[in-house]
């Protein structure tokens, strides 16, 4: 099997070739060309086991609708596993920074305030709405400097991860 | 003793308590909201009921419909925990009016401590130190003027009524003063319903010290030693430890003798804490009494090995203290690890959700009072502890190594906690030195978040990188049902080995 | 300071070691048969190598391949657990040679103590008490019967290389000696490759009792307390608790004596267990010396609040012991449950298998050293031990009464485990009563194992078996996949919410 | 849905009937024609928190290749759930008690030794073979009176639950 994984979250991600045949005792792997032999197994849901060269690694999964991190140890790195063979070429994020950004819940909560209103300017890092979840209010902040194109949140809507609340531009 | 008690609380701290009956024999009832059907606590007592929406205000905080099951049930005590309805007064002679014990002091003692200016005028008759300033509320910023000037900037605005920070002010000089004052009475209004404010000397990085004291109905009070509680954030205890790194053996009897005396002059029954602020010269003063147990009880469980639960319990139902003073004994050290849901990489935003996958640690000197389960659906309507991790060692080093220890066995997934910062603060070197007041953790954070990694040298750092992508290739390989890629998700029972292939196709064909 | 530790041994001991160093910051080198490559300790370690097949014979007990290990994964010290080649003089002089320390007494020690007959000689020197007997091998049944005239029966005869009740024979009468001595003699041959047997006065219905010393390398030794053994089945401990309710303080400072004197008459280190039997007069008498850490250390952690294998790993590194005799404090009481795998329903027959669910306690005063996970196949191939549940509490009945609520709690499917008969001994009159002996459990099994159900009224185990009927039909409509009926099994991916159906029917046309 | 449920065991087991039917909230159920209000879910596999009148039952489902237990607190029931519709009647086991006997193994492991020879006369309890496992032996006994028509182990085998190891008749 081939893969391309790209480990470090999107942005500053580096991509490797992984490739993996089983052998007579664990596997053979060959990781951007350097070749390894692994023993791996999954005692339990999203935990691997993995033996490389004496050294052992529990690995946990944190996969969510969006990501997979993966910890090793206590550190945490954002993957993305691929099929090689596809031909599309990794989207790049940079030009994000350039237009409108939309500004997301980042947690399930209910609107207690809006902070500014539509066209007003404001600077990265300027609280936009707050949204209480587990008796605490958090400001949702200005991912950029410019103006709020538009407010889609309201006082009192409840909302969900992922929730467009504003739109910055 | 009782035969069946009701818990009016939920999570970690309704769990504690329906085993601390189970230990003695007693029946539990506890009582629920719509989104807390599959909670532990339900699962783990021996009636249940619903009580209402997911909103405290239409659920735990309704004194009606808890009182309405007490009596459905034939509950003979409540136990109110913490939060919700523990410090309610009103709650406590609603019980005592219904002939159900409230398992906490009498409505009279939790009036008197509820008011902090009340407080204030008792303990100054008791003669017990607090920080200096007014006992009164301010009836004008003139009035505040005067007392600032005469007590030294910086002083300290508060609410009578106060807690959690809300309605406090810390002001530097006169000119902040008129509008500081707005601005406490305006927040103490619109949080507690009462304006009232008071002014105190601010103490600056002070040291956060409460002590644990437990009355019987008998006229008989004890200390069991202090905790140190100064790591804190938003006024959110974080971290405790008992003992104090910085209270010596001489500095403990003072304390707790004034914090018997506090209790004495509140005709304080049941187990309370006496909070003291404490400043670089290891002065301290009064700050307020909880009329309830505490989140933090257990690390004091651990230094006295005794059960404060079970002792609540047992000075409801009218026994006498098992024990006095001298037969107090602290040993060793223990600390006390909030595991919050928030996201330490996202500004400790508060992170409910569901639990997908759950690791707990176990083993020698480690305690976990845990109200979550694998599988369990957090919900966004109430206070964002899930569980306690206390550790335990024969001196304080050896506590830090075994929460460490345990710490990298715990992992949560599905939802953020705070499990990283404890690895931070319990690496860090201030923290090691018990170098700490109530703004040590602000400063900390403020140091950045930097993984974990990245303190690591950076050849590791790459070791640990290939190892993840090698990872990622073997959860691929054995556990192909589970998604690969973006497209993740659960995986369906449609997965199939070759799932990840059209994840890629489908993600090519955008 | 080591800086990697090499652990020959698996199971729970292997992974309480593995915590220790961890907190300790030294790596730690795990060793695994083919059976085991998915046991907890390989995933709890640093590195992991794999040393054989599942016979303990070619895998855990051999000495070249764990010494081959150490030496390529650069170990300094091997922690032996408990059993395998914990107690094999051999291994620790190989260690040695090696130049990898032994974590545990020195080769010489072992050597002494590991011979019953040895040791009696040179405790007898030392003027250690012990049961009247012979300290020398009988050379035949003859000498055997002139020593049991002399001592009175009953009479035991014992292996000199003997352990686990093997090589053991209890004589009434003289009648009985020259057979009993034959089989004696040819089952010490064939289970320790030693015929040496020798004669002790038969104490009826003993009390197990055992102390826990320490010593380090520059001449210091303590006793840390001593532990009740004497539930016991088939010569194996089933439950300890610490301190003993038949030992009072001036009993435990003369057998604390006893065993330093022991240990520094076999110029011992590190930690090591005393072992007497006490009689109905509360007589103590010497029986032999285990040279190494306990199943059961964790009650003395408990109650002392010390770390025995964090000790153990500073003594090896010629640390100093940070405490004399004075600073040992005996609080509270702690029990341990061992977890084994056997079938309470069916003569207590051993039983591997896939752990298909487990829930698992924790809560205050509760410590669990586990070695399972939910999904684990435990092998046939080694002891049944797979967890140890110990409470702690201020008093023993506080202990009991955890322990109770936490057994409760635990749970465990797929394969047997003798949970319920813990909940037997807890909840039994004469075990309140610390009525117990080396004969207690076996005659508590003898009364019947009576399902939990048959104490309860009727009219309470009808009400459970509505209970079960209703639940049996919830699983089947929430969790259709799971299958029903006879034709069980985990229930495949082809599972779907009709397939009861498809069962009951293809039952009906059998 | 409609359930016949038998508690209690193949041998003394008692049968009832189970209705279930989802109501507006929780579930309408009769068992044996009375009718109680019931409210359960399954927060993690193989278990049920069922309410019952405001009593709470946390229920643990032990399931194996032949039988399934359920435990109410620290009981346990063996439970059979059957489709009515089917016609089939319950077989009776008593019939066993009289024909051929097999011994069967409870548990993996192997066999060290054979305590009696075919054709031997054995008392019901006289040990057949020992069966070694988990470093113990364990006798395996005769479940009747009778004669050992055929003893299918030999010294050294490996068996697994449900071999049979030998037939007393």
């Amino acid at each position: 099997m081939v893969y391309e994984v790209i480990v470090g979250g999107k942005a500053g991600g580096k991509a490797h070739r992984l490739e993996l045949e089983k052998a007579a005792a664990g596997w053979e792997c060959r990781l951007d060309g350097q070749p390894v032999h692994i023993d791996a197994v999954i005692p339990r849901r999203d935990v691997l086991s993995l033996l490389v060269d004496g050294r052992a690694y529990e690995i946990k999964r944190e996969q969510t609708a969006t990501d997979l991190h993966l910890w090793v140890g206590s550190s945490r790195f954002a993957v993305e596993l691929r099929d090689p063979r596809s031909l599309r070429s990794r989207q790049t994020t940079a030009g994000d920074e350039k237009g409108p950004r939309k500004v997301l819940a980042p947690m399930p909560g209910r609107i207690v305030r809006l902070l500014v209103a539509e066209n007003s300017e404001v600077e990265a890092g300027q609280g936009i709405v707050v949204v209480e979840a587990m008796k605490m209010q958090n400001e949702i902040k200005s991912p950029k400097k410019g103006v709020v194109r538009q407010i889609l949140a309201g006082a009192g809507m409840a909302v969900n991860p992922g929730d467009v609340l504003a739109i910055v531009e | 003793m009782f035969k069946k008690i009701l818990i009016a609380n939920r999570g970690e701290i309704a769990v504690r308590v329906i085993r601390a009956c189970r230990e003695m024999g007693i029946a539990t009832v506890a009582v629920y909201s719509d989104v807390d059907r599959g909670a532990l606590h339900v699962r783990k007592s021996d009636e249940a009921y619903p009580i209402g929406p997911a909103a405290a205000a239409e659920s735990y905080l309704r004194m009606d419909k808890i009182l309405d099951v007490a009596k459905r049930s034939g509950a003979e005590a409540i136990h109110p925990g913490y939060g919700f309805l523990s410090e309610n007064a009103k709650f406590a002679q609603a019980c005592a009016d219904a002939g159900v014990k409230f398992i906490g002091p009498t409505p009279h003692s939790m009036k008197m401590m509820g008011s902090k200016t009340s407080a204030r005028q008792q303990m100054e008759k008791a003669g017990v130190p607090f920080v200096p300033g007014t006992s009164r509320g301010l009836v004008s910023s003139e009035e505040g003027e005067e007392a600032a000037e005469r007590l030294g900037y910086p002083v300290m605005l508060k609410a009578a009524a106060g807690g959690g920070g809300k309605g406090m002010r810390l002001v530097h000089s006169r000119q902040e003063l008129h509008a500081s004052f707005a601005a406490a009475q305006s927040e103490a209004q619109s949080s507690f319903g009462d304006s009232e404010v008071y002014i105190e000397k601010a103490i600056v990085n002070p040291r956060h010290i409460e002590m644990q004291v437990l009355a019987d109905e008998h006229g008989n009070t004890v200390w069991l030693g202090e905790r140190e509680c100064s790591i804190q954030r938003r006024h959110q205890k974080v971290l405790e430890e008992a003992p104090s790194p910085m209270v010596d053996s001489d500095m403990r009897w003072r304390m707790g003798e004034v914090a018997v005396k506090v209790a004495q002059a509140a005709s304080y029954t049941n187990a309370g804490t006496v909070e003291f602020l404490v400043d670089q010269q290891k002065k301290f003063y009064f700050l307020e009494m909880n009329t309830r147990l505490q989140v933090e009880h257990p690390v004091t469980e651990l230094t006295t090995g005794l059960d404060l639960v079970h002792l609540q319990i047992r000075i409801a139902a009218g026994e006498k203290l098992p024990f006095t003073q001298s037969g107090v004994g602290i040993r060793g050290h223990a600390i006390e690890c909030r595991i919050y849901a928030e996201d330490p990489d996202n500004n400790y935003f508060p992170s409910p959700g569901k639990i997908t996958v759950l690791l707990q640690p176990s083993g020698p000197g480690i305690r976990r009072d845990s109200g979550m389960y694998e599988g369990w659906n957090v919900p966004m309507d109430y206070d964002p502890l899930l569980a306690k991790l206390i550790g335990y060692g024969s001196d304080r080093q050896q506590a830090i190594m075994r929460l460490e220890r345990a710490l990298y066995e715990y992992f949560v997934a599905g939802i953020k906690t705070n499990i990283s910062l404890f690895q931070r603060i319990l690496g860090d070197a201030d923290f090691r030195a018990a170098k700490v007041d109530t703004g040590y953790l602000d400063r900390l954070i403020a140091k950045g978040n930097p993984a974990v990694v990245s303190s690591a040298p950076e050849r590791e750092i790459e070791a640990m990188e290939s190892i993840a992508a090698i990872a990622a290739g073997m959860f691929a390989v054995l556990d192909p049902a589970a998604s690969v890629g973006k497209n993740g998700g659960a995986g369906g029972p449609g997965s199939t080995p070759s799932n990840w292939r059209q994840n890629g196709r489908s993600e090519a064909l955008r």
